[in-house]
């Protein structure tokens, strides 16, 4: 048996359903149809009512969420695209994110984010939004790299008592497959060393840990060992687990998806810096997409965001440094 | 599908023996009397938020309900155990009505730690979630749509679903976000009771340039949901229009939307002299003041005595100040307690400043 | 103010000669074949769309407007120079009447360097600004308000405002964005024609689940703008509706809401097999092919010879063979020649990344 | 005669209408009633149909704004406070920000964001959110700290081809005060130096301009010498500035008014160590709001944000490194 990254969360949400009454999804063409990339495929039949359809409104069906929340739900919000979430942002940040601090009362929400770049989707199917959200106080943002990780990490966030923003990769929902479901995980908030190397540190998460892995085969035909830490989680982001990795290496490169102001690789390095400024032997590094939307022709796509081969050179003027 | 669309011109909700939808003899007079109370109260309590305010105790602003009390009351005295209550800037009376402590209400304003909101949010933005009484944020729209998720909860778990009160401004529905709730409510079926408080103004803009149709009555039917137009400085009429509002919520009839011609009778905040609306306005019916309204119809439909109104004045101000006096010795909230976390959740809890 | 509402059930759209609003004698047989032209065309550029994408040239998606293309295109056949067009999803009929050339459609889809997009953006997100083709982004609903900006524009220019003229599906309209920006063309009185294309479907989602209204025309009188209801599969009917709501538009009456019934006769995109849509429909009315039926209706009303209209079919496959040889000769963009700067002020540029 | 900083917003207004015909206002009580904040008072009078009152729909305000930039116009739209343009920010990220790099054509559209923390605003009349726009690809942010830059910089964002996020600081509307309105200025994009020092590099913008200028004046009494940077655009950012400042200095402090995680205070620290790492002889530090939501009550509000006493301890800290 073989399970897809997708699947995953498939099979996370039949659980989560099945365990938990309060547990529901809603989201548009979730229902029958089992979502635009059938992450909810089977569901609306095997939990009948309880798979809902929405309009073409992510501000109301994040605002019904949180009052669902509030009364004692669980839901799990399916946005078509990461990309649309920006229509339902100021509910997710301003209503969700706040709750329990203005009020005392939690405000569990699951908000699935399709993201990242996959070839051909151009500037407005292929966005990462993490550091966005990431910035707001109040929400937990989640950016599963791996199969097994999607599946528990889903479960986490189902079970968290804050809205958490679950950036799953399009990219990887097809292409990654594991031997099957995961029955133990990390505690979720805690980075993962994905590679163990002496040499240099490269700290990613999500979509870009497997171009990294495959950077960091190529480097260790060319005698580097490098030691890539999975974040997993991005708020909280666990600085123990990379600051250990940088500790014991020397050396940092950030590498992210998203653009570079502000994104997952500032805070990373801002955060190694400030507290752990004597261990390196060389100034931080970060490769990002480039700043611009991100382009829809896939010649276009590849030469936007970090790749093996552009991870590659980067890790290399690390290490030469 | 039949649906409910009513729109009874101003001029018919005054109460007059023969107009068919509101009958003085339909109403009962102890239900009425104590809306009076609470309208009362509220206005009083108004005058002493504003009194603070101008004293230096209230940080930020003070936002006051004044001409909006009758339509406010009317609408959560309807209220349920059970029910769903989210209350907009200018409920003061609802929120009383609803149950809410004139503690808990001036606590907000000043920031108090023992108020509901424990200084980290304050004036209008208050409530108690566990009691169903929803806190607004400030983002105008963004209110209906939690009312409606919390009525989906109950179906979910298949509890009785009670029925969701709200409000919102002539303004506020210009916004995105009541379109996308009010569709998302009509195609629920939810019994969600929309109040939209028309009162001539948003801040300092006349309707005139917040939307173009006659009425927002109008758009109970692109909404395909029951519409009901009520003279908002009537307190009989706003208790009529809101008994059958919420008896076809409850009934299964789905969302309601009421739409009451009223006009705001002090500034959007207090710092807001207000000078931009039209003195005419002021001088015609919708300007007429619901509370003086209320007791002079009480009175003339012998549903009151002048004696008794003065009574329940004495009582209400002596409550009021009492309540002053207690929540004046609360202390401030201290940073050092102060816990800064945003997350419920402890083992995701980093501080990262 | 008085409004018009015409809520003309689909029964009487498809032309009987007593219907006092479609008469074939009121439309000019010269407009009407090159309509039928364009859906043609639009039809063939599809289907040539489709297999292209299914040769692995077109990267992402296909996005068809099978079953909109007599709607679309009688909406750009009103258009004038100077007025401003934002076609939607399934406008490929309206594009090519509004004077997109083959070329550009079909580089927008494979990504060429030499479309008007060069590669950056694709498919249906395509247009030039600066001819009044305004490109659409994914977000639904975030369309018709810059068409009012652009219309806004000429207002204060002091220069004549022409129309302007954009699409939404059922599905796009209950977006808040859509909401605002009807609510603002109706208070700044613009000469915005909105047409509503109710093709049953927003991509799985019946519109039983997308609103509560019996019609989206049922929305008009809410804003205080003008309704048009019109069968969307009939050609004929829709350059007579369009035909009005255009002249209104420009006659100083404001927006303009068009609703259109009909159906999607392709998946949303070319990925979808659309076995969710109902078989009923597909056999009903709303199901009919619009470009078929406007060939028949033609010949039937004696507007064009079967002949004539085989004849446009080779000349119109041999032009669209032509620009398919043209552009697949195209270069694919080249990074190392691409800007990578998302700002038009040099200055300002820095290369973060 | 003595000119505030809401003066001068209003005063460059002024003349950005009598300049060019292109220019109009448009946002909601901005006609005769001059704006909640009265930046526009007298302009709806003295320029008649061009300061244009707006529903309460965020969303069409900047999409109208969208469609007349295209079209020649220079629109200048005011947000109610900075807060409520999450409801539009859709339109600002994905329409308006990506309009040139997709069309060619330029989206000249200045936006003004009411920010900051006033005391007793509370959560949602007090943000700063220039990270957010700064993370996303094609906006200009600026974020005046100075009388004069509030004048110049809104001159030169209706001038700037680009959508502009003008971040004008509450705080300051009143509270400072400048002599005159300036001649010149600074090219827009660059940093100032607002004091010189030789011990410390201390960047910041907006109001933390000031606490920090006071928490200099304490250190001086101590005989510490803080150079400190204001920022005035954060994006573009001028690294150069920064740069140079620290290579003087070798010491860097950020101190910014929004919340830490993927803040200006991260994207400054990220470039300075990847670029100029050996420049530095202590570990970079920053100071930033609380990571919570921003609170109603003085005491708390005073102990959310930044100060000159918690920026005078913070420097000592890196000063004493
Ligand atoms: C989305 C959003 N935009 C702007 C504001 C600023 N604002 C607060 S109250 C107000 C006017 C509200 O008018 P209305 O809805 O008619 O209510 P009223 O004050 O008249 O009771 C505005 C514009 C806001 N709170 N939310
Ligand atoms: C704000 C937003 N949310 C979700 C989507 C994803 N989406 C793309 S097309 C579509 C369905 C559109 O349906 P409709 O408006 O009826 O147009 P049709 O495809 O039927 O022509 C959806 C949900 C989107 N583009 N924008
Ligand atoms: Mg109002
Ligand atoms: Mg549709």
């Amino acid at each position: 048996m073989s399970i897809t990254y997708l699947e995953a969360i498939r099979e996370a949400q039949a659980r989560a359903l099945g365990e938990n009454p309060n547990v529901y999804i809603y989201g548009q063409d979730v229902g029958d149809f089992g979502g635009a990339f059938k992450a909810t495929k089977g569901l609306a039949a095997q939990f009948p009512g309880r798979v809902i359809d929405a309009p073409i409104s992510e501000d109301a069906i994040v605002g019904s969420a949180i009052g669902a929340a509030i009364q004692g739900m669980r839901p799990i919000i399916e946005m078509q695209f990461a990309d649309f979430s920006t229509v339902g942002l100021n509910q997710i940040v301003n209503q969700a994110a706040t709750y329990y601090w203005r009020t005392n009362v939690p405000c569990p929400i699951t908000i699935r984010l399709p993201c990242g770049g996959t070839s051909g989707s151009g500037p407005f199917h292929s966005q990462s939004l993490e550091a966005v959200y990431a910035h707001f106080p109040g929400l937990v943002v989640l950016t599963p790299a791996t199969v097994e990780d999607a599946y528990s990490m889903l479960l986490d966030a189902v079970a968290i008592d804050d809205p958490v923003i679950f950036c799953e990769h399009k990219f990887l929902y097809y292409h990654l497959k594991a031997e099957k479901l995961p029955t133990g995980a990390l505690p979720v908030g805690k980075a993962r060393i994905a590679r163990a190397g002496r040499d240099l540190t490269l700290v990613t998460y999500s979509a870009m840990l497997h171009e990294s892995l495959a950077a960091a085969e190529e480097l260790a035909t060319q005698g580097y060992q490098v030691e890539i830490v999975d974040l997993r989680s991005i708020k909280p982001l666990d600085t123990d687990t990379v600051m250990a990795s940088v500790a014991r290496t020397g050396r940092l490169l950030c590498v992210g998806e998203a653009w570079p102001w502000g994104g997952v690789t500032a805070e990373v390095i801002a955060r190694v810096v400030s507290e752990g400024f004597d261990l390196l032997d060389a100034p931080p590094q970060r490769l990002n997409a480039k700043d611009t939307p991100i382009p829809f022709h896939p010649r276009l796509w590849a030469a936007h965001r970090p790749t093996a081969q552009s991870i590659t050179a980067a890790a290399r003027n690390v290490l030469n440094y | 599908m039949q649906r409910l669309v009513e729109a009874v011109p101003p001029a018919a909700v005054t109460g007059g023996p023969n107009d068919p939808v509101l009958r003085p003899s339909a109403l009962d007079p102890s239900q009425l009397r104590l809306a009076y109370r609470w309208v009362l109260l509220a206005r009083l309590l108004d005058d002493k938020t504003a009194a603070l305010y101008r004293s230096g105790l209230v940080p930020g602003g003070a936002f006051l309900s004044k001409g909006q009390e009758a339509l406010s009351v009317s609408l959560a005295m309807q209220l349920q155990p059970g029910d769903i209550y989210a209350p907009l800037i200018r409920d003061t009376a609802g929120r009383l009505a609803f149950g809410e402590t004139i503690q808990d209400a001036l606590r907000s304003c000043i920031g108090s730690p023992l108020g509901p909101m424990r200084g980290r949010d304050g004036n209008v933005h208050r409530g108690r979630p566990k009691d169903g009484y929803l806190p607004m944020i400030s983002h105008l729209g963004a209110i209906p749509s939690v009312v409606n998720g919390a009525l989906i909860a109950r179906r979910l778990q298949g509890k009785p679903m009670g029925i969701g009160a709200t409000c919102i401004g002539d303004g506020g529905t210009s916004t995105g976000a009541f379109h996308e709730a009010m569709n998302q409510a009509a195609v629920e079926r939810l019994p969600l009771v929309m109040v939209v408080a028309d009162n001539q103004y948003a801040y300092s803009t006349h309707r005139s340039r917040q939307f173009a149709c006659d009425s927002l009555l109008d758009r109970a039917v692109g909404y395909g949901v029951d519409g009901h137009a009520v003279d908002g400085t009537d307190l009989a009429a706003c208790m009529q229009v809101m008994d059958r509002a919420a008896r076809r919520a409850r009934e299964g009839c789905g969302p309601q939307l009421i739409v009451a011609n009223l006009l705001r009778l002090c500034g959007h905040g207090e710092h807001d002299d207000a000078s931009y609306v039209d003195p005419a306005l002021k001088e015609s019916h919708v300007g007429r003041d619901c509370v003086k309204a209320a007791a002079d119809w009480l009175i003339a439909h012998g549903m009151a005595a002048p004696g008794e109104l003065s009574k329940m004045q004495t009582d209400v101000s002596a409550e009021l100040e009492k309540a002053v006096d207690e929540i004046l010795r609360d202390p401030a909230p201290d940073p050092n307690v102060e816990k800064w976390t945003a997350l419920a959740t402890a083992a995701l809890r980093e501080n990262a400043s």
